[in-house]
């Protein structure tokens, strides 16, 4: 079984073949040219970040490379041999794996078959169970997992999920490990633990290219930097050369300022949502806080903190246990997501392909889907209000789209999400919890999509804000919620005398400080 | 209508059409075939018949192209024509109560539809197991409506006109086929419903987070489906003067393959009703083509499988060749 | 053998035609004869020879006495009869025969059903012209009907068969179906022969549709109501059917079966054959019918 | 093996065992019912009757249940199985070849099963399409193998033992049957192609990327229900003695209803041929018990939607109670 991980080969030589070079690949999509004559080079023992606004290219290069897809044209090289990859098992082969930016798991398996799906350890075509658990528990406890390997998969969440991911590449002997936004889900203390099992490989001698959208990873762990923009080779940074200016500047082709800002001077009105000892009697404990109009309440916390669960509660999404939800004062019964819009409030899920998209249908329909019903008499839909609807909103938050009739499969991550905002915005909310509005959305995606939350909370809309990526928590929000384990557990309110920063919301988060959250 | 929204309107409907044409080129080329092995076969009557032959299957395909849309099946649409057109007959025999029978016939296939609707959406039954159960209970019922077995006739059938006679020289049934396919275009692409219809066969949780009340959608469109099956009840009693429980065995594969040979995704959400009615008119144009030709039961039979599958891989090879 | 009669069973056909529902009520009511309180089943195996095996090893479960058995297939059948008369059961099979097993046979001449109905034909036409014959279901008491046709057709050069595969299921709508494309193929029919009343009456809706009732006439095979109605129509252009009874040829099976249960008849290899008569316009009306 | 492998192995039977128990309740409120309407319900000889009814169907449902895990449907087993026995009846009378009717029906079941397989696998068309083809060609074919709509008989079939005698007091079909099974739970639960068919079944993406060859795993599953429908045809034949094209007419039904009512899921990847075989044993159940009864036909048609319908709701509201 020489798939297995070993301990493997020192650093490199000087003057040694780079561990993997990728010549002059071209790939183009029915109506896209995704990758115009990229070059990629990575050496053993270093960790070389992969960056680029949505839609650049990053992913499609690394899947060529995982044997996903095949190129148009061009060569790769391992070692300075050149290999031919046609599909996932060659890759394997030479050593190359990668972690994809979608989860590709299969809920209905357990977690070691997950790891081993496609390998699995066999004598004569009959599988060998215990081999496969022994193998799957050492490299989950490893990652320090809190899941065994005979979990069902269904059980876990999607930060677990994406753990099962790396060990599955961690699991067989890599000189190249991809990894495509391995952090999108998981919070800053999985994220920590992430980051030194990178840095432990990178010193074993693997490669290690890793794609990300966040700044802050890109420095705590890139020896290098390569940027691509609209399919093509922008530049490559040494690590002293690495600065955020620099290197916004190659994606975006243009200068970005410093983008979290958006705490502008808002007036804040009258609480305009207020929760009353909400349960669902499983995961979230009886939770009670406010959000006034005008206000961003930023709610933090380490991954299957609940704060998902705790959202789709007030939205109706899941039964409510108890507890009370009152709207501008008024107590409002939520019993489906239809009666939550009904009393004003707007949510955007954290998944928008499983949750908020309509892949298949028209970005226009995306948008309108809320507010058909306003543009209809007895059912009929009246196609030029709803036109102006569409491409007003496809205006007003510069979606990028070629025209409303384009399904919403074909736009990019950033502008998918913009959709979603756009679908609550016509409905004209009262209140709009965010989950996760930024995963896997650029920095120049993100930056508009932080314009357009400031200005809804201008308007006198209470914005619950939901991330796991703390500079936009501490950037964002008037206020901030802390939730560990089901429970509200901190408040960092600065007209209080709170600090908003990183560090008070991690203490909250990890339990070193504890307080109910002040009602 | 501002000329931009009359363009954008515009650009839907071609869309559409584009999307249906995929299986176009089949249907025409099987035309062609058929029109050469036999003099017969293109001839306006003929072109007609089989119009007629395909009017009750594209209303059973329409209903079906709903259901289909939402990601569902529906199993018991040959069920429920037989059991809707033994009630319309049976109703039409009651001295007093003539008249009601086409209401009772499409009354009957509502209903019917709406319990496999109320067990799909609001038991979340699998539409399949529901569909096969009703695929069997309804035949039963079928046949204990029909006196126990019997076949019901009567001869004065007071809406025989809809099944034999013709209006501006076009059959009745042809009319109504026509009815049904544009109230069903209407429906799905000019109404909150049928954008409804598409968001939950596209995405089936989004849906219900978006607000959309999932469990109604999925209501009206095994009703619908029901409705449908009724009026193709109707159809088939009109133009046989008779019903019995055996009526409509195995419609529903047909109703499926239309549905399927039109473009519209088993996985819900990508369709379209012009689609399926190009299914359909492939289907009776091959039944219509085949016995004309004298090709014998057994062999039409191996024929029509390798056609359908043919015509779903070329719309396949189709697609692939375009999106590259 | 218990001299009281509680449960008899008959399998048929298809219960989506009007012949075979009159079988079970036959039978039916032939052993309520017997004793009232019978327990009858009724069932139908759509022609499969597997269902109606199987259904016969659940009679021999269930305890049945006297099975009137419409066999799917004369042959096939065999095994099947042959484990319920080891079962003590008896066996009277009833309108197709059954090769061998079978306590008693009492069918209608399905061959010469054919005959008669083609003759009929063939004299009209004065041994010329073109003719259809629409097929059904390939099993035996379908298939003896096209072959007693064929026979007739086969003594007369002038007579053309111009289709004889197209199975028309036996219904009325499958009749309709398979006779409009008929039409459209054939621009001149004279005469059509159709299996049953079902596809005959199916066959006439079509070619009134058609509008081409002047030029052609039908004849089938059964007798039922429906063909009666058709016959007493003066603008009929169904003019002759082979009756059969279905109704009486069950319930004689039935009684033959309790007959050879009590000992009081032998069982017997034979056929007992039920004569067919062809009813025409003329002799329509001192027709007793399946009533 | 280690204690911690058996260890393992007990646990995965008896989740696999409790899964599949899903529906053994209502089987068994089914039978008492029946035994308590009927003294000839519950007897011995009942009770081997009903195993070989439902063997059949249990081969069949077996290679279905592959099918399905896979999120894939095959309607076209009904017809092979009337295929594979007409061709095994028509070597049976070949003067020098009789010993190779076995081998002839199931290969011939193989190979329609491997021409879905290729066109599912390869062509990438929808199984539901492509199986539906099959349903009407094969059904063609099986016509016109045997002579043009004839029934083929052989009263001195070779291999009759199998279809009428039997093993320790239990009909060969029945051990058949079983041993389809054991395979069928053998290869999903103890080998790399079965964890491979749960794998495209729960997310073929990911099985794609992962390296597994989908399409050999697909190519697999439709060739084994091929072979399935082959092995059930040559039972049918050797019960018969005799085989026609009109056999098997609507046993994939049968067969899927077997797979559903076992707690498969249509959409793949969940369920396990122990659950089947309860399916298919309440299909059984509910064919004699209600012949026995004297039931007639159009209620029992009636009964089985209905109870088909009911069980599987009574599972999901014990599952649903159960996963609070
Ligand atoms: N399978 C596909 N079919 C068609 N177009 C595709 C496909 N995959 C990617 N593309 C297109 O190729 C381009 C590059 O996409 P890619 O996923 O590589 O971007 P990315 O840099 O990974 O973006 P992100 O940061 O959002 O993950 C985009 O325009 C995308 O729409
Ligand atoms: N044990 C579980 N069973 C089923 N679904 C789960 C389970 N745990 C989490 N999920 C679902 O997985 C999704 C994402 O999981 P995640 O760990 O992000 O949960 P979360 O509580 O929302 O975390 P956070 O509070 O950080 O948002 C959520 O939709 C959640 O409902
Ligand atoms: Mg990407
Ligand atoms: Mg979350």
């Amino acid at each position: 079984m020489d798939m297995f991980m070993e301990p493997s080969n020192p650093s490199p030589l000087p003057g040694a073949p780079p561990a993997l070079e990728m010549r002059h690949i071209s790939k183009a999509f029915p109506g896209v040219q995704a990758l115009k004559d990229v070059s990629f080079v990575a050496y053993a023992g270093e960790i070389h970040a992969l960056m680029g606004e949505n839609g650049a290219g990053k992913s499609t290069l690394m899947k060529i490379l995982a044997g996903a897809y095949s190129a148009d044209s061009g060569e790769i090289r391992v070692f300075g041999q050149p290999v031919r990859i046609a599909g996932p098992l060659d890759a394997r082969r030479v050593g190359i794996n990668l972690i994809y930016q979608e989860l590709n798991l299969a809920r209905n398996l357990t977690v070691a078959e997950n790891i081993f799906m496609g390998v699995e350890p066999a004598r004569s075509g009959l599988i060998d169970r215990a081999a496969m658990r022994r193998a799957a528990r050492e490299v989950l406890e490893q990652l320090g997992a809190s899941f065994g390997p005979e979990t069902p998969l269904s059980r876990l969440s999607i930060a677990e999920g994406q753990l099962v991911e790396i060990a599955r590449a961690l699991m067989f002997r890599s000189q190249v490990l991809v990894m495509d936004e391995p952090t999108a889900a998981l919070s800053e203390r999985e994220t920590e633990r992430l980051f030194e099992l990178i840095r432990r490989l990178r010193d074993q001698g693997i490669a290690v290219v890793y794609i990300s959208h966040r700044m802050a990873e890109v420095y705590a762990l890139a020896d290098k930097v390569t940027v691509l923009r609209d399919g093509q080779y922008i530049g490559t940074l040494e690590k002293k050369e690495i600065n955020a200016e620099r290197v916004v500047q190659m994606m975006v082709g243009r200068p970005v300022q410093d983008f979290y800002e958006h705490r502008t001077a808002r007036t804040k009105g009258e609480v305009m949502l207020e929760v009353r000892g909400i349960t669902d009697g499983k995961k979230v404990q009886p939770s009670s806080f406010s959000v006034r109009a005008g206000e961003i309440l930023g709610l933090a916390g380490l991954i299957g903190a609940g704060r998902t669960e705790l959202a789709r509660l007030i939205f109706g999404a899941d039964p409510k246990a108890s507890g009370a939800v009152r709207i501008g004062g008024q107590p409002v019964r939520i019993q489906s997501p239809t009666d939550a819009i009904a009393a004003g409030i707007g949510y955007v899920p954290e998944n928008r392909k499983e949750q908020g998209l309509f892949l298949q249908m028209a970005s226009g329909d995306n948008i309108a889907m809320n507010v058909l019903s306003h543009y209809a008499a007895a059912g009929i839909i009246n196609p030029i209000g709803v036109g102006q609807l569409v491409r007003q909103a496809i205006k007003d938050l510069s979606i990028r789209v070629a025209s409303p009739a384009t399904r919403a499969i074909n736009l990019s991550g950033g502008n998918q999400q913009k959709l979603l905002l756009a679908r609550w915005l016509a409905i004209g909310p009262k209140v709009l919890i965010l989950d996760e509005p930024t995963r896997g959305v650029d920095i120049g995606a993100k930056a508009e999509i932080y314009r357009l939350i400031g200005e809804l909370a201008a308007k006198g809309v209470a914005v619950v804000f939901i991330s796991s990526e703390l500079p936009e928590v501490v950037g964002m929000s008037d206020r901030v919620l802390v939730m560990r384990e089901g429970h509200l557990v901190g408040e960092l309110d600065p007209a209080r005398g709170d600090v908003i920063s990183q560090e008070h919301i991690m203490a909250y988060a990890t339990g070193v400080k504890e307080m109910e959250v002040r009602a | 209508m501002s000329t931009e929204a009359k363009r954008q309107t515009n650009k839907a409907t071609r869309a559409d059409i584009l999307g249906a044409l995929g299986i176009l080129p089949v249907l025409i080329l099987i035309c062609i075939i058929f029109a050469i092995l036999s003099p017969n076969f293109a001839t306006p009557n003929n072109f007609i018949n089989v119009l007629r032959q395909a009017s009750i299957n594209v209303v059973l395909a329409a209903g079906m192209t709903f259901v289909i849309l939402t990601a569902g099946i529906d199993l018991s649409v040959g069920a429920i024509l037989g059991a809707s057109a033994v009630v319309a007959l049976q109703v039409s025999l009651m001295p007093q109560w003539g008249w009601a029978a086409i209401p009772a016939g499409l009354l009957a296939g509502l209903a019917f539809g709406l319990i496999n609707g109320l067990l799909i959406a609001y038991l979340k039954l699998s539409p399949f197991v529901v569909t096969l159960g009703a695929y069997s209970a309804v035949r039963g019922a079928a046949y204990l409506l029909a006196n126990n077995g019997q076949t019901v006739i009567n001869s004065n059938l007071s809406f025989a006109a809809i099944g034999n006679d013709s209006f501006l020289g076009v059959p009745w049934l042809v009319w109504i086929a026509l009815l049904v396919i544009l109230a069903s275009w209407f429906i799905l692409r000019r109404t909150v419903l049928g954008v409804h219809v598409y968001a939950v066969g596209g995405n089936e949780q989004a849906a219900r987070l978006t607000g959309i009340k999932v469990p109604r959608v999925l209501l009206f469109v095994y009703g619908f489906s029901g409705l449908c099956a009724g009026l193709a009840g109707v159809m088939s009693a009109a133009r046989l003067y008779s019903a019995n429980g055996i009526l409509g065995t195995g419609y529903e594969l047909d109703a499926i393959a239309a549905v399927v040979l039109g473009g519209t995704s088993l996985a819900g959400g990508v369709g379209s009703v012009l689609g399926t009615t190009l299914g359909a008119m492939i289907i009776a144009v091959l039944n219509n083509g085949l016995t004309i030709l004298g090709v014998s039961s057994f062999w039409q039979l191996v024929v029509k499988g390798v056609v359908i599958v043919i015509a779903v891989a070329v719309d396949r090879l189709r697609t692939a060749r375009a999106g590259r | 053998q218990s001299q009281q009669l509680t449960k008899v069973a008959t399998n048929l056909g298809s219960l989506g035609n009007p012949f075979f529902i009159r079988m079970g009520q036959g039978v039916t009511d032939a052993a309520k004869k017997i004793n009232p309180n019978v327990q009858v089943i009724v069932e139908a195996a759509d022609y499969d020879v597997g269902k109606q095996s199987a259904a016969i090893d659940n009679y021999i479960a269930a305890g049945v006495q006297i099975l009137v058995l419409n066999p799917a297939d004369p042959e096939a059948l065999v095994p099947a009869v042959k484990r319920a008369k080891a079962a003590g059961m008896t066996v009277v099979s009833a309108d197709v025969g059954i090769k061998e097993g079978a306590d008693a046979i009492i069918t209608s001449n399905n061959v010469q059903a054919g005959v008669l109905a083609c003759q009929f034909i063939a004299d009209r036409l004065k041994g010329n012209g073109n003719v259809v014959i629409i097929n059904g279901p390939p099993v035996t008491a379908v298939t003896d009907r096209v072959a007693g046709c064929k026979q007739v057709f086969a003594k007369y050069p002038g007579i053309k068969i111009l289709s004889d595969n197209q199975n028309a299921g036996g219904s009325r709508d499958g009749g309709l179906k398979v006779m409009t494309d008929l039409l459209t193929a054939n621009p001149k029919i004279d005469a059509v022969f159709a299996i049953n009343d079902p596809t005959g009456i199916g066959a006439e809706l079509a070619i009134r549709q058609a509008k081409r009732e002047k030029e052609m006439f039908i004849t089938a095979v059964d007798g039922s109501p429906d063909a009666v109605k058709a016959l007493k129509d003066p603008n009929s252009i169904f003019l002759a059917s082979s009756a059969q009874d279905p109704y009486t040829m069950a319930a004689r099976a039935l009684e033959i079966g309790w007959q050879i249960r009590t000992g009081k008849m032998k069982p017997q290899t034979a056929p007992i054959l039920i004569p067919v008569q062809l009813i025409t316009k003329q002799n329509v009306n001192s027709y007793r019918g399946w009533e």
